[in-house]
């Protein structure tokens, strides 16, 4: 990995990088109203809060190499379970938010069973064709609204008395969800789980050899992966109180992919930066060029799988004139080269 | 007896690959299987390391049948194998290549609450095994622009650092220079003290040196087995490997 | 279930499942030959549709616009798989999917932008118009002529890829690239031209439709959804497996919505899974 | 003189979206390196500037009705007396529920606007609403058909100028009973409202006496009705009548495949509730949809002072763009609008006040008088369209139904209002 073998030199310089990023969007809040209107914190917002689900995407897709084609289940089902138990249940924002990852436990558990056999293309459509079981569901079953989704939903508290209806205490809970996950995940690369993932993207049957039953890593990642994504539903569901069944949508899953790829997979980093792209560069060519907007993003995504398939990460960390930025985003696996 | 194979047969569609093979491999030994290609040495492998299921057979592994058990279990066992074609982490640093497979040693081997850098153990044995290989300098150079010959004895270190008791080698040397056979050599000897190996070598000259015994397998069945010395002076084998009696 | 009701439904079953042949076959063959997921096929039939629409309002001549669609797609078929598909020969699959993927967007929105966001449909000629009472069953004269169309193009690639002197090649790259290279066949060459003869079919196929049905800019969602179910079902990459998957969808669609209409919608999906599930290689897959 | 500033107004909008496409390069490069917020904050413009904000479907499903209801909305505005202060901010919801609110926020908080006109699909609107209703935004929905905004989850700050479900299903049983006869067999797309369609119609239908002979749902977006429709033919009694709802695309094949496997010359009649049979699809059913009937709130093309005002000054206005239900429902809002900012001495600022205004207003539009209900939801002119063919053109013949609302209370799914019900 990057930082455990050259010493404390470069694994310090990343903390460092990741503190100023931390920082800028501590202080973000302060500006809004003067420096920008306040709806660019809520474009933020939808950035830190899809921010959350991308670092569970990449775990599974750019660490393990399984890139899922239908992870809006989990976000789907994140968000539901949260409004549902808001409305009926209590209105802490925890309660919804376990529920939620119960849920998506169960769900990522049995449906990883059934997808572990399956790689590459398989993978694809599997995970595809479980999410449009999801998108199906929602949309009929008239309990959870039908095609109309849950609305009215109730603002969650955080603990009795704060509310998480108005924007900045929402904002300040979401970007603490998303360091935390950050962090989780940080950790779970630096793990021997992640050692043992890298290994099963690149040579599966190897790992068979050493020892390590790999369909129930696989599996293990799937779920986690899932949770991940479950937050991010959770969050959502508060932050706009209606929750549409097309969170189960094929485009929001392949939005996802999009995220993943135009940052860079293997990073961590790279799809946070592919979810600023594309939530802001959406918004702004929607604005601009209205209804030539998905031209737009579908010719960025274009050229971006043919000319740099590993995304923004391998653009800057080749770029980058110092090494800092480099072992930031550089991809864990591939960074020694004769040095 | 550390391995006995009782009547093991495999046939795909019709074909007869292995035909009632019963081999035995005693422990501490250096057991070398020749013949010719096709002759069913690399399915043998494929059938003890569970990578394919016999028809029919069974494989005692200490008195315990290990057909039917999955690669991962059968590994756990002690039983490490390296493959014909190179099989390793190419797009990995040597160092990590070789801590992946040190890590099974560790009961934290797959855990996500453990943190690699603070690892020392693996680290450890990682270098152990890395000066044992000689590609200790080589430490942080990606696997894939290793030489053939490097690459072959990494895969030899990562089947060493999980602490096999039983080391399956399937043409170590093939693609290496005299002299980095010539280490390979001295490196299966040294390590023959400790572990029983079993080695597939199309390289007379080592099979003869290192062996202490040898299998000879034709077309999926036995030939014979025994000694370097009888088994060279067996007609039969002289037959198959010279065409001539 | 009587008699004639069980009839009516097996034919118009048939039917539908004539025109998912249309659509998944080209896809099937791509992905099969080339190893590329053209998650854009769907926008090519779309394409072809709004093309023959066009040519049917300036011309007035139905023939005209079945011959003329093809080719125009066919070129833009030619031109994408130069520029774009031809970079991604011998990548893993998920990068074509992702490449195409950017594609269908780009496509669906030109169309937009070209055509509007309004609904069209094809004005048939006025021999096409109407029904017929086949032994009892109403049936439109104009599906007629789709299933015996339908059936005589299958034949014809069916003949095409199993004994013709391009066939041989095409479905030995199925196996193995190299090889087919080392024997002096410029296999690239026949990459780009199957993509335009697929291309082509995808027009064919988007002018029948686009004369069946109202065209929109959001069809193409629709179409390669119907797509990826048939080869999912009949298989990745074997020609076979798109027509039987094809005709499974078709009768699953209609005896689906006479027993159980609520669960039509989920019929679909629980065959794509099932099938992924106890055959991931799909019925009849030969890759 | 008044109208050419209007029209180069609408170019000069046109224009400036040209303009910038050239210089996207370089703003959309910006953005994209430095990841930082766009453009920064847009100065105030001074002045009693009146902006109004829309949230529209320029792509996805309902991208064909989007640019109508804009230019609607513009023309109205062009022939009122604050066509100068008139400022537009027109927002791509892309026909999808969270792109819509998003916009509607950005709409609010970055552009300022004063008023939002908002999205068209009935799951849209109460995204929209959900996310506005806490800011005390006023909204105002020309479309948007959803019978819960004007029910329990209804609000003072928000307005239903269309329609809901019930209010173009439950008048059409009279009218289907004396015209048609009193057997029906009920269709409609298998989602929410093609099921509410056929629920209010059938109670009204069996309070007076008529018999559903039949029923079947096909899945939503299906466009194969080959192995429903003759279930129609099979039915134990010879229905008088189709009814039942599909929308736009899905009402297109519907129509096409009932003429194409002969139900229509057999004698079966079709009536799709909601305009289905709207102006901008009738084109592509052609003869099919002949002799077919619809509901709605809105006749385009119809005879009446008020109509042929609209339709000499939108022929002026957009030369050759044919006339439909999108463009009549803009211009009726933009109407609204106006009649309200007259109430308020044309201060758009007085959220407050228009909000008391709106709560009450009755006006004249092409499409007749309207007037707010107490659950802030019109209550609207319902018309049973019949599709003729008038020298070589498609067009309807409306019989007026009468004035409906959409009622609300315990009793309906969509419970009642806190601001009132209205009676019938």
């Amino acid at each position: 990995m990057a930082d455990s073998d050259v010493g404390g030199r470069t694994v310090s310089n990343r903390r460092l990088i990741e503190a100023a990023i931390l920082l800028v969007l501590v202080l973000l809040p302060l500006g809004s109203g003067r420096l920008f209107s306040d709806f660019y914190i809520a474009l933020t917002l939808r950035i830190l809060i899809f921010g959350i689900l991308m670092l569970g995407f990449d775990l599974l897709a750019g660490y393990c190499g399984l890139v899922s084609f239908g992870h809006a289940m989990f976000f789907g089902t994140g968000a539901y379970v949260a409004a549902l138990s808001w409305r009926y249940l209590s209105d802490s924002v925890w309660v919804g938010m376990l529920l939620g990852l119960g849920l998506n436990a169960v769900i990522g558990y049995v449906l990883g069973l059934l997808v572990v056999r399956t790689r590459t293309v398989y993978f694809i459509f599997l995970t595809f064709a479980f999410s449009q079981f999801f998108f199906v569901t929602a949309n009929s079953w008239r309990l959870i609204g039908g095609t109309d989704g849950l609305t009215g939903i109730p603002a969650p508290t955080l603990v009795p008395g704060i509310s998480l209806g108005d924007r900045i205490p929402f904002y300040y809970f979401s970007l603490g969800m998303l360091t935390i996950a950050y962090w989780v995940a940080r950790r779970i690369v630096n793990s021997h789980f992640g050692r043992v993932l890298r290994g099963i993207h690149q040579n599966e049957e190897r790992v068979k050899f050493l020892g390590y039953n790999s369909p129930l890593l696989i599996r293990r990642v799937f779920l986690i992966s899932g949770l991940f994504g479950s937050v991010s539903g959770t969050l959502m569901a508060c932050f706009q109180p209606f929750v549409p069944p097309s969170y189960y949508h094929l485009s929001l899953s392949g939005e996802f992919v999009m995220m993943g790829l135009l940052g860079g997979m293997g990073t961590l980093v790279g799809p946070l930066m592919g979810t600023a792209i594309v939530i802001f560069l959406g918004d702004f060519l929607s604005t601009w060029l209205k209804e030539a907007w998905m031209l737009c993003l579908g010719g960025l995504y274009v050229v971006c799988v043919l000319f740099s398939p590993e995304g923004l990460t391998e653009i800057i960390s080749k770029l980058s004139a110092t090494r800092l930025l480099s072992k930031l985003f550089g991809r864990g696996d591939r960074h020694t080269s004769g040095n | 007896m550390l391995l006995r194979t009782e009547n093991i047969s495999l046939n795909i569609g019709g074909l007869q690959i292995l035909r009632d093979l019963n081999l035995e491999i005693a422990e501490g030994k250096i057991t070398s299987i020749i013949g010719p290609n096709g002759a069913g040495k690399t399915t043998l492998f494929n059938v003890i390391t569970g990578r394919m299921s016999p028809t029919r057979g069974q494989v005692w592994f200490k008195d315990k049948n290990i057909v039917g058990l999955s690669p991962f279990r059968i590994a756990r066992l002690g039983i490490a194998r390296s493959f014909q074609i190179t099989n390793i982490f190419e797009r990995m640093s040597v160092f990590e290549n070789v801590c992946i497979a040190a890590q099974t040693n560790f009961p934290y081997r797959s855990s996500i609450f453990s943190q690699v850098s603070k690892d020392v153990a693996t680290s450890r044995k990682a270098e152990e095994i890395l000066e044992l290989i000689g590609l200790e300098q080589m430490k942080n150079r990606r696997a894939r622009e290793l030489s053939h010959g490097d690459q072959r004895r990494l895969e030899m270190g990562m089947s060493l650092a999980i602490e096999p008791v039983f080391l399956m080698l399937d043409e170590p040397t093939s693609g290496m220079s005299p002299a980095e056979t010539a280490a390979t050599i001295d490196l299966i000897r040294s390590v023959g003290e400790k572990v029983t190996i079993c080695l597939i070598e199309h390289k007379m000259n080592l099979v003869m040196t290192v062996s202490d015994k040898l299998i000879v397998l034709n077309l999926g069945g036995k030939i014979t087995e025994g000694s370097p010395e009888e088994v060279a002076s067996d007609e039969r084998v002289q037959k198959i490997y010279l065409g001539t009696a | 279930m009587t008699f004639s009701t069980l009839m009516t439904v097996l034919l118009y079953g048939v039917t539908i499942g004539a025109t998912y042949t249309l659509i998944a076959s080209g896809l099937s063959i791509v992905f099969g030959v080339m190893g590329v997921l053209n998650f854009a096929h769907g926008s090519f039939v779309m394409l072809g549709a709004y093309t023959g629409f066009t040519i049917v309002r300036l011309t007035g001549n139905f023939w005209l616009a079945f011959a003329i669609a093809p080719l125009i797609i066919a070129l833009l078929g030619g031109i994408v798989e130069k520029l774009m598909v031809s970079r991604l020969y011998g990548k893993d699959i998920p990068s074509t999917l992702f490449l195409t993927f950017g594609l269908s967007m780009v496509f669906s929105n030109a169309v937009l932008l070209l055509w509007g966001g309004s609904s069209y449909s094809i004005q048939l000629p006025s021999y096409f118009r109407g029904f017929i009472n086949l032994f009892g069953i109403y049936y439109p004269k104009f599906r007629l002529f789709v299933l015996i169309f339908s059936c005589v193009l299958v034949g014809v690639m069916w003949l095409f890829l199993s004994r013709s002197r391009w066939g041989l090649p095409i479905r030995a790259g199925l196996f193995d690239l190299e090889t087919v290279e080392a024997f002096g066949i410029n296999i690239y060459r026949v990459f780009s031209i199957l993509f335009i003869v697929c291309s082509a079919i995808a027009a064919v196929a988007g002018v029948i439709i686009g004369a069946m049905r109202s065209i929109n800019p959001m069809m193409d969602l629709d179409l390669i959804n119907v797509a990826l179910i048939v080869i999912v079902i009949g298989g990745l990459g074997s020609f076979k497996g798109a027509l039987i998957g094809s005709l499974i969808l078709g009768l699953a669609e209609a005896f689906g919505a006479q027993a159980a209409p609520g669960f039509a919608k989920f019929t679909t999906w629980l065959i794509m899974a099932g099938v992924l599930l106890l055959r991931p290689k799909g019925l009849f897959s030969e890759h | 003189m008044a109208k050419d500033k209007g029209e180069r107004a609408l170019k000069k909008d046109l224009m400036s979206r040209r303009d910038f496409m050239k210089t996207i390069g370089v703003a959309g490069g910006a953005a994209l390196m430095t990841g930082l917020p766009g453009p920064l904050y847009s100065a105030q413009a001074a002045g009693p500037e009146i902006r109004i904000g829309h949230v529209t479907a320029l792509s996805g499903v309902s991208s064909d009705m989007g640019p109508l209801l804009d230019k609607g909305l513009r023309l109205a505005f062009s022939l009122s007396k604050y066509k100068d202060r008139a400022k537009f901010f027109l927002e791509d919801s892309q026909s999808k529920p969270d792109v819509a609110a998003q916009k509607a926020l950005k709409l609010y908080e970055k552009d300022n606007v004063h008023l939002l006109l908002g999205p068209i699909l009935g799951n849209e609107s109460p995204a929209v609403a959900a996310v506005l209703k806490p800011k005390k935004k006023i909204l105002l929905e020309a479309y948007g058909a959803n019978a819960y905004l004007v029910g329990k989850d209804c609000s003072p700050y928000t307005f239903m100028l269309g329609h809901t479900s019930y209010n173009m299903s439950v008048p059409l049983a009279p009218w289907f009973l004396k015209t048609l006869g009193k057997k029906v067999f009920l269709v409609g797309a298998d989602y929410r409202t093609g099921r509410d369609v056929a629920l209010y119609f059938r109670e009204a239908f069996e309070k007076i006496g008529g018999k559903v002979v039949g029923e079947f749902y096909s899945p939503l977006g299906s466009s194969e009705y080959a192995p429903y429709l003759p279930q129609i033919r099979n039915a134990k009694e010879k229905p008088d009548g189709v009814f039942g709802f599909y929308i736009a695309q899905d009402c297109i094949n519907f129509v096409r495949q009932f003429e194409e496997f002969g139900l229509k010359k057999d004698g079966y009649v079709y009536v799709n509730a909601i305009g289905g049979l709207g102006i901008q699809y009738l084109d592509a059913m052609g003869e099919a949809a002949v002799g077919f009937y619809d509901s709605f709130h809105t006749v385009p093309y119809a005879d009446t002072p008020q109509n042929r005002i609209f339709m000499a000054a939108w022929q002026k206005a957009y030369p050759g763009q044919i006339i439909d239900e999108a463009c009549m429902g803009g211009f009726d809002a933009g109407t609204c609008i106006i009649k309200a900012l007259d109430a308020v001495q044309g201060d758009s600022t007085n959220t407050e006040g228009l909000v008391s205004v709106l709560h009450k207003i009755e006006y004249e539009s092409p499409r007749g008088k309207v007037r707010m209900g107490p659950n802030n939801g019109t209550i609207v002119p319902v018309y049973a369209r019949k599709v003729v063919k008038k020298d070589g053109k498609y067009r309807h013949e409306g019989t007026f139904l009468g004035y409906y609302g959409t009622p609300c209370g315990p009793q309906y799914e969509w419970g009642a209002c806190s601001l009132g019900c209205p009676s019938s």
